[in-house]
């Protein structure tokens, strides 16, 4: 049945979606998403120190682990406090596997990988399992209480975890240091570009699924579910079901995801990848971009890291200024006082965050003609 | 609920098979304590939770702000008149309760500003309350940084309150048996404010229809700002009783113990106040029972309890669910 | 072989504490009849649709959907049998368009909901069979509107379209035109029939209007405090002696 | 000339963007049955809602017995005695009767026992269900529920919001009795769709249509009136 054929007059839906098709590449969103994708693979071409890559990498990462906490928080409406939980075990899967158990191979980069998507995969399958049925409430709670936990096991099984002192981590073969394969465009061809760019492709390639997981239908339904949870079940979706793949599939994704991470930074200990200010960050970060947009990460991302990066200064500054006191000096080093202000703001102003607010903006204007 | 009280009786006459009698006393005395002392945090949680359906993350801040008022107020006191190194009792005590009453009014204070300025108008949104009491728990934490410093600090414990009694060879520490006390106490309160009075009633009809309790001539943002303070104020009695108990008081300790709270009011059912004062006790019996027998496996023990108890009952103990 | 009943209910009774709101009420529906449930307030009507929606589960008694025991089905189960049924307060999605209302309710019915490797624009036939829907319910110029945006009675359209995409074999109406302007009632009623006179479907309605009952139903049961007491062609309704006494019993300005 | 107990003048109210009200003006007289007719949409419940301090209108003036209540909130303009049943009823279902009646009841005293007593009278099944939670009561038991909360106090003015909705007819005759028991111990505002409840009960009426009042007059002659029955109110 092809119910685009040229039969009958086509009726608005039809006619929509034959015109969204023909518009397919004339839409500017498609060329700033190029564009940005450009900025991200140039970036250790043009840039002109390890500082600035480092950071635009750390964007890259941040923005796609903020965009599968937005599939589950901003899509099906389930607040998770574990989702950097889940980041962490994929960073620490990769610490043990290649930094205390096995060898730098690929085989146990693989291992890692495979272990922290299945650990992760299991324990939100069995946390989704006891807490979704019952609240929404819940899940928060449990789910931070478990993130609590994991982090106080990581610093407590220190002879496994190597404690607060974590685990340095050796890459094996074209992502170790010592690899280099002389210049391309002027660029050191060395372990710290493959990783850039193995990483970068990976964020892209989650970025894309994610994309279509939430487009697809049963991204759909997951809205339906946000919106309207009985109406959903009433319709005979096991909206279950449907959540319990959703925060199952951000899990899994934030697990690939720590796994980068660890092997961009080469070192995990439970402050980089299991305390609760990664989950904080990850929070403000989606907010302020925008819930249910999935690219509003990359503006949270980009601003939050790139204002943590110039903090340092803002220390000396206080210093400098207030040398008597020694209140006025915290008042300025305590830069968490204002990201917690700045937080309440955004949640309070602009809930529905940057690309939220665009968005609205555009299509009232697009209603008003 | 049947299960529950033969359950509950088994797990508590259980390591009796594997303890020695005296030192299981001596356990499960520390043990109830240890329960009422996480009672006393949970209480507030379970309170603000179960009257106005508002998850109040900023719980933790206020257990802290709580801790660090009455940790002035001792060392304020000991340093200016030394009542707490003075061997008499009656200044002993009256040097906590003073401690305790400007934790509770500080806190009371901070939670009336705070329900007063970001709670009140996100009611009946759970996400924003969640994001936006976060928000407060991260400015709240921060102040006590800057006011007091990053630092662990040290707690003066007043002399009475220190050490144990020998009772027929069971040791029994003093304050721990001041913690059960005040824990019985808050549970007896919350429970006849609720059932027996009126502003309990209000309240609950409040949390259902606020509009229709205001065209009944009540002003309902009161009643709502009464529990938020009240709920502050139990919080802060938490904090300044664990603080006097470890000795000891940090910037961080309410977060660790919101998760304490958390856990506990999880087990006994979202709202329940009877279900906290049971969550606490198994909690804390368990802990006990646990570190002495297998001293590595203590730290999982709350969260086994936890995933146990959601397994039976997906509500908790007395959760209505829905 | 005699037709057997789509659905029938045997001693179904359900208690809220000490109030009995369904009162072992045993009913047969005939397969593409309009049935409808009439009773004063309280009689448990719509205490008797949750039973058979699956939204309460009885104290005791049993509900059968074409012969099979359904009783301890949950809602979602009954609705992917094929028992849809709308509710008394309008039931949408309401941050979503209208569109997608339907189409939701049509991906349902198709059972597509899981899956994810297409972009749900792909698959234009659900679209096209949702478009179909609102036209049918009159709402095709709003498909584009966000739900929460329209007016309550085309709210209660959108409610109908939604369950007739999900094509069931039972409608469990809750009085439909609850809340609707008088002119929005007509569209209503028309819709009913029409449905009706299709003869695919079986229709249960509950509804006050009691001229619109007695001129769509094939057959009347009538509800009093729980039970049934009585159940039988419209005519025979208005005529028991009975019914007349429990729920015809004098105009509203009497007394 | 009888006393006017509440006196609305070109009330405008808007909810969010939608100017709603555009300039109700209305008296209601002390001990009398006053109804506001008219369409669906046409701003009766948003006049209810502007009377009693749940919305608040930008401009015009609300007085009840001669004071300026505009400006009031909700819970002030209540205990000057104004009691509101809403449509929907607006009971607390996880309370029970007795409990939704206790919050209801400002004083307990011996006239809002009495009171109490009056209603049980009138309301039977709420004296049998008076334990059970609201919730699980009936349609037409809990409206009843929701006039005996307005009733238990000494209020001077009701405002009764389409009580008779959804409501069948039998229980409507037993709910007209108890209305007009209640009539004669304090004035009543009340919308009603259903008209033959409006004219069984109503003394002066007042059509809105469009957010504005349109007609007033005495309930006796709308009931002739057949040309302007058909034109507002359709019938």
């Amino acid at each position: 049945m092809t119910s685009d054929g040229p039969s009958a007059a086509p009726t608005p839906v039809q006619a929509s979606r034959i015109l969204e098709r023909e518009a397919r590449f004339r839409q500017p969103t498609l060329y700033l998403r190029l564009a940005l994708t450009a900025a991200f693979a140039l970036a250790p071409v043009l840039l002109p120190s390890f500082q600035l890559m480092d950071l635009m990498l750390k964007i890259a990462l941040f923005a796609t682990l903020v965009a599968s906490y937005d599939v589950v928080i901003g899509y099906t409406g389930i607040v998770s406090f574990g989702h950097a939980m889940f980041f962490g075990f994929g960073a620490y899967a990769v610490g043990l596997s290649l930094g205390k158990f096995g060898a730098p191979t690929y085989g146990y980069l693989a291992l890692a990988f495979a272990l922290g998507v299945l650990v992760s995969a299991a324990l939100a399958l069995v946390i989704g399992a006891f807490s979704l049925r019952v609240k929404a409430l819940f899940f928060a709670m449990i789910t931070l209480a478990f993130a609590e936990y994991a982090l106080i096991l990581a610093v407590q099984l220190s002879h496994l975890t190597g404690g607060e002192d974590g685990i340095s981590p050796k890459l094996p073969g074209v992502f170790a240091v010592s690899f280099t394969a002389g210049k391309v465009l002027g660029v050191d061809v060395n372990g710290r570009v493959v990783t850039y760019y193995v990483v970068l492709v990976v964020c892209l390639a989650l970025f894309l699924t994610m994309s279509r997981f939430v487009h697809s239908p049963l991204g759909r339904t997951l809205q339906a579910i946000r919106d309207n949870e009985q109406r959903a079940e009433a319709l005979g979706y096991r909206t279950f079901i449907f959540q319990l793949i959703s925060s199952s599939f951000g899990s899994v994704v934030a697990a690939v995801l720590g796994g980068c991470y660890a092997m961009w930074v080469r070192y995990v200990n439970p402050e980089s990848a299991l305390s609760i200010q990664i989950m904080l960050d990850v929070l403000l970060m989606v907010i302020i971009g925008g819930m249910g947009t999935l690219y509003g990460g990359i503006i949270g991302a980009a601003v939050l890291l790139t204002a943590r990066t110039l903090l340092p200064d803002l220390r000396a500054v206080g210093t400098l200024m207030f040398p008597g006191s020694e209140i006025l000096q915290r008042l300025t080093e305590r830069w968490l006082l204002y990201f917690g202000i700045l937080f309440i703001l955004v949640v309070f102003f602009f809930p529905k965050g940057v690309i939220g607010t665009v968005r609205e903006v555009l299509s009232r204007r697009n209603a008003a003609r | 609920m049947k299960i529950a009280l033969p359950t509950l009786l088994l797990g508590l006459l259980l390591p009796l098979a594997f303890i020695e009698p005296r030192v299981y006393l001596t356990l499960t005395v520390a043990g109830l304590a240890m329960g009422m002392l996480i009672f006393l945090v949970a209480s507030g949680l379970t309170l603000i939770f179960g009257l106005m359906d508002v998850l109040n993350f900023a719980h933790g801040a206020l257990f802290s702000w709580g801790a660090y008022i009455g940790f002035s107020v001792v060392l304020a006191l000991n340093q200016r008149l030394g009542w707490a190194e003075s061997p008499s009792v009656g200044l002993n005590a009256l040097l906590l309760l003073l401690a305790i009453l400007a934790a509770m009014l500080v806190a009371a204070g901070l939670g009336m500003v705070l329900e007063r300025v970001i709670v009140r108008p996100v009611y009946g949104k759970h996400m924003f309350q969640i994001l936006i009491t976060l928000g407060a728990t991260i400015v709240m934490e921060e102040l006590i940084r800057i006011v007091w410093g990053p630092n662990d600090q040290v707690v003066p414990i007043p002399l009475t309150f220190q050490g144990s009694w020998d009772i027929a060879d069971v040791i029994v520490l003093r304050f721990p048996i001041v913690a059960i006390v005040l824990g019985v106490a808050v549970y007896l309160g919350i429970l006849l404010l609720l059932k027996l009075t009126r502003v309990g009633l209000i309240v609950r009809a409040g949390v259902e229809n606020g509009e229709m309790v205001q065209v009944m001539g009540h002003n309902i943002y009161r009643y709502f700002t009464a529990v938020f303070a009240a709920g502050s104020a139990l919080a802060a009695l938490g904090g300044l009783m664990w603080a006097v108990f470890s000795q000891s008081v940090r910037p961080a300790m309410g977060g660790e113990h919101l998760i304490f709270a958390f856990i506990v009011v999880i087990i006994g059912g979202l709202g329940s106040v009877t279900g906290s004062v049971i969550g606490a006790l198994m909690v804390g019996l368990a802990y006990n029972y646990v570190a002495f027998l297998v001293p590595k496996a203590a730290i999982g023990v709350n969260m086994a309890i936890m995933v146990l108890i959601l397994l039976l009952r997906p509500t908790g103990l007395f959760g209505a669910g829905k | 072989m005699p037709a057997q009943p789509l659905i029938s209910t045997r001693h179904l009774t359900i208690r809220f504490g000490g109030h009995v709101a369904v009162d072992r009420v045993s009913l047969d529906i005939e397969p593409f009849t309009l049935k409808s449930i009439i009773g004063p307030n309280g009689a448990g009507k719509t205490t008797f649709f949750n039973l058979l929606s699956g939204q309460y589960r009885p104290t005791e008694g049993r509900v059968y959907f074409k012969g099979v025991d359904v009783t301890r089905l949950t809602a979602a189960a009954r609705t992917r049998l094929g028992i849809g049924r709308s509710f008394q307060l309008t039931n949408i999605f309401p941050s979503l368009p209208v569109l997608e209302n339907v189409r939701l309710a049509v991906q349902a019915q198709r059972r597509m909901g899981l899956k994810v490797w297409r972009h749900s624009r792909r698959f234009p036939e659900l679209e096209d069979r949702a478009y179909e829907i609102l036209e049918t319910v009159l709402l095709q110029s709003k498909w584009n509107a966000l739900a929460s945006e329209l007016a309550h009675g085309e709210k209660r359209k959108l409610e109908l379209g939604i369950l007739l995409a999900l094509e069931a074999e039972v409608l469990l109406l809750d009085e439909p035109t609850a809340g609707m302007s008088l002119e929005e009632v007509p569209t209503i009623i028309g819709l009913i029939e029409a449905i009706k006179h299709r003869r695919d479907t079986t229709i249960l309605l509950v509804e006050h209007k009691i001229d619109m009952v007695l001129a769509l139903s094939d057959s009347i049961a009538v509800l009093k405090d729980g039970r049934l007491i009585a159940d039988g062609t419209p005519e025979a309704i208005s005529r028991s002696p009975e019914v007349q006494a429990a729920y015809f019993g004098g105009g509203a300005t009497g007394a | 000339m009888p006393e006017i107990i509440l006196e609305v003048e070109d009330v405008h109210t808007y909810i969010g963007q939608h100017h709603i009200l555009q300039g109700v003006s209305l008296h209601a007289r002390a001990d009398a049955v006053t109804v506001l007719l008219g369409r669906n949409g046409a701003g009766k419940t948003t006049t209810m809602r502007t009377i009693v301090g749940l919305l608040h209108p930008t401009q015009g003036a609300i007085r009840f017995a001669g004071r300026d209540i505009r400006r009031l909130p909700p819970y002030e303009i209540a205990r000057l005695g104004i009691g509101y049943v809403p449509e929907g009823q607006g009971i607390f279902a996880t309370l029970t009767v007795d409990e939704n009646i206790r919050v209801a009841m400002l004083e307990e005293d011996a006239e809002s026992r009495k009171r109490l007593e009056q209603i049980f009278a009138l309301f039977p099944d709420l004296e049998r269900f008076r334990h059970a939670r609201a919730g699980s009561l009936s349609g037409g038991q809990k409206q009843m529920l929701s006039i005996a909360r307005a009733f238990v106090n000494r209020n001077r003015l009701l405002l009764i919001d389409e009580p008779s909705k959804g409501l069948a007819p039998i229980i409507i005759d037993h709910l007209v009795t108890a209305l007009r028991a209640m009539k004669q111990q304090a004035t009543v505002l009340l919308v009603e769709q259903n008209f033959q409840v409006a004219s069984a009960l109503g003394d002066d009426f007042y059509l809105i249509d469009d957010g504005r009042t349109v007609h007033r007059g005495p309930m006796e002659a709308l009931v002739h009136d057949h040309a302007l029955k058909k034109r507002y109110l359709g019938i």
